[in-house]
């Protein structure tokens, strides 16, 4: 009986000796899939990339399939590569975990485009894109300094990651041109989507004195949490307003259609190359801000619209100098501009900011 | 108060009034049998109220399986139950309650973290809701109307043995039960709480009660019972009143049938040096103990159970560390002798408990030979089970371990066999100091007299220390006997010494002439 | 119970465990189709795209076989425990000290060459995933505290310290921030086997699987523990240390699901990230009880298991099946395994 | 520094104390009854599926409520068929009911992730919410929080002052004894474990109705695992058990709110308060030696008779 088994698994590695076989020459019709770290219907981070998905699916040339919580490390280079085997020709994996494994199966698969969400490494076929998420940051931020009356405002993150910490940098930056008193604290729960502990994490904010509370996080319990205590809240990924009506007062929102819709024409134009790095704002439509609710008075609508066309316009870069960091100490000198790279691997925080980033 | 051992019936005691009555139950044809075994063949037996019903054989006569069905665990393979001559059928223990039969079993059915009153009142029907205060009332009066003092609010697990079978007895009497079964009672009790429980016993048949007295103990039975039931192999094979049975040997003639109660012959052994000195030892329960065992002997240690013997044995067998230089085992201190104890030429442990503690229930009869053999089968860090099959094959054959199969797991061997097993796996480490406790307990009596002729024969290597509580395998083995009484050795004397033999009984209760 | 009841065997039904084994797949399978359906999803389409995911493709055999590695290593770990009846769940935990183990002597000695290299951090994940048991071996020893609670508990903070040293102190300056620890180098990396995808880990498990075989089969400490396994009693008569053993087997099944840890952030994912940890060490319990604790078995059912983890993954690629449906079937195999393993010991008779 | 930080404290222990205690409550009963069911982070997730699906679907929150624990006595009725009847080994039921329960309730509730359903909210007693310190930490709860002040004091009163807790506390010590009263030992084994399950459930549904009411994977969030360490720290008594289960919300909403203050600890390590606490309960508990309260015949199965 014993020996049995031993040759069933000697005759099982012998067969996964020949090498897999990968898709053919092009075709008319193009596959694209795509890998989320987290559940599709969370309305949140993975719920924004698959509406752009949905958009694309809809253009004739194209068929679309996902796979969700796919966990960052084994379980992604397999879903992955059973994508590439399966003769996909694009493949987008949406979380910063999948870099490395599709780094290593672009190079076996050299005719598949690679497109990888918030990376920073590319190969001949692989790019990176990603939003300037905070330059919604940015306008969220004015709202909330203008809002606040005790000038403290709640902020709950999931990890400390420079995409994060950047965001929080750009909302505190925001808060600050409009109410130089404003202070943001943080909260860190370590974990993309876990409606019970984001909530929790608001109410210990709001317990703080906080009576604005924004997110860096995938599900709406925060907002849940701020709409009990009467308080005011920014959701984060699409509009949260219907999940708390009485305190949502706007979100920053993705809307990848954009850019999903330019990567599909340009690999069925036979124009798409990798080594790039797209890193579109809102000028390009990826990244907006969801329409204001009633209780954000006028005035305060219209000095965000008009700091958005500044945006829009490309010269409010947002991260100019004077930047001090928590310590107060001068990082971006006057009438400097932090260029991408150091954008990128943001790990500080700047002034008024309480909380660590480990 | 009557000398302790003078167990016999005074007048004023004796149930009247309940000459003609009807039986209260009566077994008809009853048969059980586990497996190939008949443990019960068409057994038919009538319980007269006001009558203590003895009912008497030794281990293995299949007596507990009786009462078992009686009690409503076991449901008789053939034959059925009367109860007051309407028949009925016993489906778990609930209806053999409602029908009045009580058990006080050998080991107590008592929730040892639990009070006594919880105890009684336990699975008794009543309100949803119980008043503690009122529960205890009504048991401390139930208990002074049976004169069976006892605090209703004790925790079980603080009382004594023979507190212990009170409440047992007040359960019964709780639940108005009209047939008492007790199995092997006084074999926990002192003298002293036995002729207590007999009066207990003989109040109760005043009231009507009928009672049964399961026991393998001649003179017991002579003194309490008004029948004797005669219980062997499964079978009643005669019931007699008692005013007909003249002296004890008759009873046991009639007991043992028409063969001689068990002997063996025991030719003399050689005697060598000392193989087990205990010296002056206050410690771990006992007081005082002042023992030895020379190679060819046998001493006997008897007495009723829980007076110290469990706590002796433990500290000779190794398993519990006694006081500094109070036990030598072939002349080196306790702590030398078990550093550098090899597996053979040592000594053995036979335990009470074969199937959980000196054997594994779930592994073969060559794992279990390895248990304490193996490092005898040990070359550098492997081990030579082949070799071990061997031996356990050769070792089956030499002392009939039936089923003959090594592969055969422990749980699937019979009692006796076991224990043969056991035997033969500490024989063949050719100990020179053998610690047998209880060796022949639940035996069949074919079985016994092989255990007892091994045990004879070992004397050639080794000095024995025998537990037992049987004082008939006390006679037959030992060369002296001691008698231990709450952690002391009360005398000790050769077997030959027939006049304190007679008294043992004293001694076993702690009164020193 | 309704009829039925319960006769002890005289003799234990000897092909037993197998058939229970194969029963409790199809009963799994038959409970699986039926949520499938309650999901609006097509049972038999489901089921065959769960088979071509597993055993159909060549590739499907190569991935399982990857992903049976780690499972392999915790469940000898976690069987060797239990077969003392040490109840260790704590192989996730030390699964993650392993690989903690095993970066601290990749990221502190980068420049020793392949063939030192590689045993050190073999070494040190098991002396970290070793240590990982032995507070739960002390623990229950020396305190009498339950080990199912405590390996349980440090299984939390095993990844939650992992999760520490990433972000923190081996945080990779140059990976922007993000929690990853540098990448191992040359000589930390295991090598991939010809151009598959299946590393030297794999000659790892089966050396591994040989030897706690022989060790269980042969040696006297192997008999000794699972003597132990029997019960304290026993134990005591035989003269076994018990306490000793009780460390030993705990040590060993740390070190092995330290081993898990060490193959896995090393040959697979070649750095250490939290994203490892995905529960290897809660199937390897079911791996481990599914082979009834004996090693060669072990080797079969831990295949099993990472062929269906694969083969639901492809159930997810096709027809978008949460990837819950992979547990689902782990924990009713098990069950049923639980509830049939009495038909060895027991007939079902009709009640008279 | 007391109003702005120890009483929200407090009031948010008691809230995240009070799922534990449902579950730890449970596993006392069936515990006490002999059978040691390690499923309870299984139990309470799946009764928090069902309740959270019976509220979306019907609405009423008291409805959903009741479900949740019925959801968790029918995986007490899965766990007993493999323990009681077929006689399997506890622990890894146990182990093996969590991975199923678990797996289960993610797989049916991914429809659902994202949606809201009616619940329980927060609302103060009129009189007793007044109190200065003490009404705010206790009586500005949702209605649930309110319901299991009863549960430990209904607790005590059936282990000590009913027949049927006396029955159950005896099946656990010592089966044969109850059998030879005339108790049904097994059928006695089904009601602990059922009644504990459904208290189990109660506390799962807890998560889903009153903690969030939105939908998502990992409600239980290991708490099942805390309320099976709590059984043992309470000496398997209500009383320990209230102060067992606050003891453990508190540390779980103190780290986030020791975040909130901005202090310089890695939140990795404060996270890990709660289990690292659970060890050193476990120590003390043994140390102490009362440890010995154990059911005696906890996780040994009812062998059939002959």
């Amino acid at each position: 009986m014993r020996k049995l088994m031993i040759m069933v698994i000697v005759a099982a590695m012998s067969v996964m000796m020949a090498t897999a076989c990968f898709a053919g020459a092009k075709k008319d019709k193009i596959k694209v899939g795509f890998v989320y770290v987290s559940p599709v219907a969370d309305a949140g981070y993975s719920y924004a990339q698959d509406q752009g998905r949905i958009a694309i699916d809809k253009l004739p040339y194209v068929e679309s399939s996902f796979v969700e919580s796919v966990a960052e490390g084994t379980d992604s280079e397999r879903v992955v590569l059973n994508f590439a085997r399966k003769g996909y020709d694009i493949i987008f994996g949406t979380s910063f975990g999948y870099m490395d494994p599709m780094v290593k199966i672009s190079k076996k698969f050299p005719n598949v485009a690679f497109m990888h969400c918030s990376g920073f490494k590319t190969t001949p076929n692989m790019s990176n894109y990603f939003g300037r998420m905070y330059q919604a940051r940015y306008l969220t931020g004015m709202v909330a300094g203008m809002m606040t009356k005790d000038n403290v405002i709640g902020y709950v993150a999931a990890f400390p990651i420079p995409e994060v910490i950047r965001g929080i940098n750009a909302f505190a930056l925001g808060a600050q041109a409009v109410n130089p008193k404003a202070t943001v604290r943080v909260v860190w729960t370590k974990t993309w989507y876990n409606p019970a502990l984001e909530k929790d994490a608001a109410i210990s904010l709001l317990d703080m004195g906080a009576d604005v509370i924004a997110q860096h996080q995938d599900s709406p319990g925060p907002q849940e949490a701020a709409q009990e205590r009467g308080k005011y809240s920014i959701g984060y990924n699409s509009d949260m307003s219907k999940l708390a009506p009485k305190s949502h007062l706007t979100s920053a929102i993705w809307n990848w259609a954009p850019l999903f819709t330019n990567v599909v024409e340009q690999v069925r134009d036979g124009v798409w190359q990798g080594n790039e790095s797209l890193w579109w704002g809102m000028d390009q439509g990826v990244v907006d801000i969801s329409p204001f609710s009633s209780m954000v008075p006028k005035e305060v609508q219209d000095k965000v619209l008009a700091a958005k066309k500044e945006i829009k316009a490309g010269n409010n870069a947002i991260f100019v100098g004077p930047i001090k960091d928590q310590a107060g100490k001068v990082v971006v000198p006057a009438g400097q501009t932090m260029e991408d790279g150091k954008l990128l691997g943001m790990s500080w925080f700047v002034e008024g900011v309480v909380g660590n980033t480990e | 108060m009557k000398g302790p051992q003078d167990l016999t019936r005074p007048d004023s005691q004796k149930a009247t009034g309940f000459a003609d009555a009807a039986p209260l139950i009566s077994l008809k044809g009853i048969t059980k049998r586990f497996g190939k075994v008949v443990a019960n063949k068409d057994i038919s037996l009538d319980l007269y109220p006001g009558r203590i019903k003895a009912l008497l054989g030794e281990n293995g006569a299949g007596k507990s399986t009786l009462m078992n069905m009686l009690a409503g665990r076991f449901k008789p393979d053939e034959g059925y139950i009367e109860v007051d001559g309407v028949r009925k059928e016993f489906t778990s223990s609930k209806d053999a309650i409602k029908a009045g039969i009580g058990m006080v079993y050998q080991h107590f059915m008592l929730v040892e973290t639990m009070t006594v009153a919880e105890n009684v009142l336990l699975g008794q029907e009543g309100s949803f809701f119980i008043n503690p205060r009122e529960m205890n009332d009504r048991v401390r009066k139930l208990a002074v109307d049976y004169e069976l003092e006892i605090d209703p609010t004790a925790r079980i697990s603080d009382l004594s043995m023979g507190e212990k079978q009170r409440v047992e007895i007040l359960k019964l009497l709780y639940r108005e039960s009209r047939v008492l079964i007790f199995d092997e009672p006084t074999a926990v009790l002192t003298p002293r709480e036995a002729f207590r429980l007999f009066e207990a016993l003989w109040a109760m048949t005043r009231l009507g009660k009928s009672v049964v007295f399961i026991s393998h103990k001649l003179e017991e039975v002579m003194a309490i019972a008004d029948e004797v039931a005669i219980l062997r192999r499964g079978a009643i094979d005669d019931e007699v009143m008692r005013d007909k049975i003249t002296s004890k040997a008759d009873l046991a003639c009639r007991m043992v049938g028409k063969e001689v109660l068990l002997e063996v012959t025991k030719e003399d052994v050689e005697i060598g040096e000392k193989v087990l000195e205990v010296k002056n030892m206050t410690g771990i329960g006992l007081r005082g103990i002042n023992l030895h065992v020379r190679k060819g002997e046998v001493v006997a240690i008897v007495g009723v159970a829980g007076n110290g013997q469990q706590e002796l044995v433990e500290g000779v067998s190794g398993l519990r560390k006694p006081p500094k230089d109070t036990i030598f085992i072939m002349n080196k201190p306790w702590r030398k002798f078990f550093a550098e104890m090899t597996w053979n030429n040592s000594m053995s442990y036979i335990p009470e408990d074969r199937l959980d503690l000196a054997t594994a229930r779930n592994l073969d009869l060559v794992d279990n030979l390895l248990l304490t053999t193996g490092k005898g089968f040990t070359k550098g860090p492997f081990l030579q089970r082949d070799k071990a099959a061997k031996v356990a094959q050769e070792l089956v054959e030499e002392y009939d371990v039936r089923p003959g199969r090594i592969q055969a797991l422990a749980w699937q061997l019979s009692g006796g066999n076991l224990q043969k097993m056991v035997l033969a796996r500490e024989l063949y480490r050719q100990p020179h100091l053998i610690v047998a406790e209880q060796p022949t307990q639940g035996l069949d009596i074919s079985a016994t007299e092989e255990v007892w002729n091994k045990l004879l024969e070992a004397r050639k290597m080794a000095g024995i220390l025998l537990i037992t509580g049987d004082l008939g395998e006390a006679v037959q083995l030992a060369d002296r006997v001691a008698v231990m009484y709450c952690g002391q050795i009360m005398d000790e004397f050769p077997v030959t010494d027939t006049a304190k033999l007679d008294n043992i009984g004293l001694l076993m209760a702690g009164v020193r002439e | 119970m309704l009829g039925y009841r319960l006769q002890k065997r005289d003799e234990p039904w000897s092909w037993g465990a197998p058939i229970i084994v194969v029963g409790a797949l199809v009963l799994s399978l038959g409970i699986s189709a039926l949520l499938l359906k309650l999901q609006g999803k097509s049972a038999v389409e489901g089921l065959f795209v769960l088979w071509q995911g597993s055993f159909g493709a060549s590739w499907a055999l190569e991935d399982a076989l990857l992903k049976s590695i780690p499972i392999f290593l915790c469940a000898l770990g976690v069987a060797t425990a239990f077969r003392m009846q040490v109840w260790n769940i704590g192989a996730e935990g030390q699964f993650a000290l392993g690989a903690i183990g095993a970066t601290w002597a990749a990221l502190n000695f980068p420049d020793l060459p392949g063939y030192l290299l590689m045993p050190l951090m073999f070494f040190s994940a098991a002396v970290f995933g070793g240590f990982w048991a032995y507070i739960p071996a002390i623990l229950r020893l020396k305190l009498k505290v339950n080990e199912i609670i405590s390996t349980l508990m440090l299984n939390y903070i095993a990844i939650l310290l992992l999760e520490y040293l990433v972000f923190g102190v081996w945080k990779d300056p140059k990976s922007y921030g993000f929690p990853v620890t540098p990448e191992f180098t040359g000589g930390a990396v295991i090598g991939q086997i010809g151009d598959s995808r299946l590393h030297w880990g794999f000659v790892v498990c089966i050396g591994a699987g040989l030897g706690m075989w022989a060790f269980m089969r042969f040696t006297r400490l192997g008999f000794d523990i699972k003597v132990a396994g029997e019960g304290q009693r026993v134990a005591m008569y035989s003269r076994l240390p018990y306490g000793k053993l009780t460390i030993l087997v705990m040590a060993i099944s740390g070190a092995l699901a330290g081993w898990a840890g060490c193959i896995e952030t090393s040959a697979v994912v070649n750095r250490l990230q939290p994203s490892i940890m995905v529960g290897y060490g809660y199937t390897a319990i079911v791996v481990a009880w599914l082979a009834r604790l004996h090693p060669l078995y072990i080797a079969i059912s831990a295949y099993l298991l990472a062929a269906l983890r694969v083969g639901v993954e492809n159930m997810q690629l096709e027809l978008q099946i949460p990837a819950a449906f992979g547990s689902i079937m782990e924990g009713l195999i098990l069950m049923s395994v639980l509830a049939g393993q009495m038909l060895v010991t027991y007939k079902i008779r009709r009640k008279k | 520094m007391l109003e702005s930080f120890i009483v929200p404290l407090l009031a948010a222990t008691v809230q995240s104390g009070t799922p534990i205690l449902y579950a730890t409550l449970g596993e006392i009963l069936t515990e006490k009854g002999g059978i040691l069911n390690l499923g309870v982070e299984g139990m309470m997730s799946m009764a928090a599926f069902v309740a959270f699906a019976v509220a979306y679907t019907t609405g009423n929150p008291w409805l959903a409520f009741i479900c949740g624990g019925l959801a968790g006595t029918v995986m007490a009725m899965l766990h007993g068929f493999v323990c009681i009847t077929c006689l399997g080994n506890q622990v890894v039921s146990g182990l093996a009911l969590t991975i199923l329960g678990v797996g289960l309730c993610n797989f049916l509730g991914t429809p659902f992730i994202g949606l809201a359903a009616p619940g329980f909210s927060k609302f103060a007693v009129p009189v007793l919410s007044s109190i200065p310190y003490l009404g705010k930490i206790f009586f500005r709860q949702d209605a649930l929080v309110y319901f299991c002040y009863f549960i430990p004091f209904i607790f005590m009163i059936f282990m000590n002052r009913t027949r049927l807790g006396i029955a159950i506390t005896a099946v656990g010590e010592k089966p044969g004894a109850a059998a030879a009263a005339g108790l049904k030992a097994v059928k006695l084994r089904w009601m602990a474990l059922l009644g504990g399950g459904f208290l189990i459930g109660l506390g799962g549904a807890y998560l889903s109705l009153a903690y969030t009411h939105l939908w998502a994977n990992g409600l239980a969030g290991g708490r099942g695992w805390i309320a099976v360490a709590l059984v043992i720290f309470a000496f398997w008594r209500p009383g320990r058990a209230v102060f067992g289960a606050y003891l453990f919300g508190g540390v779980m909403a103190f780290q986030l709110r020791l975040q909130a203050i901005g202090t310089h600890i890695p939140s990795s390590l404060l996270l890990m308060l709660p289990y690292a606490l659970t060890i050193l309960v476990l120590i003390f508990s043994a140390v102490r030696g009362r440890g010995g309260n154990a059911p005696s015949h906890l996780g040994i199965n009812i062998e059939p008779e002959g």
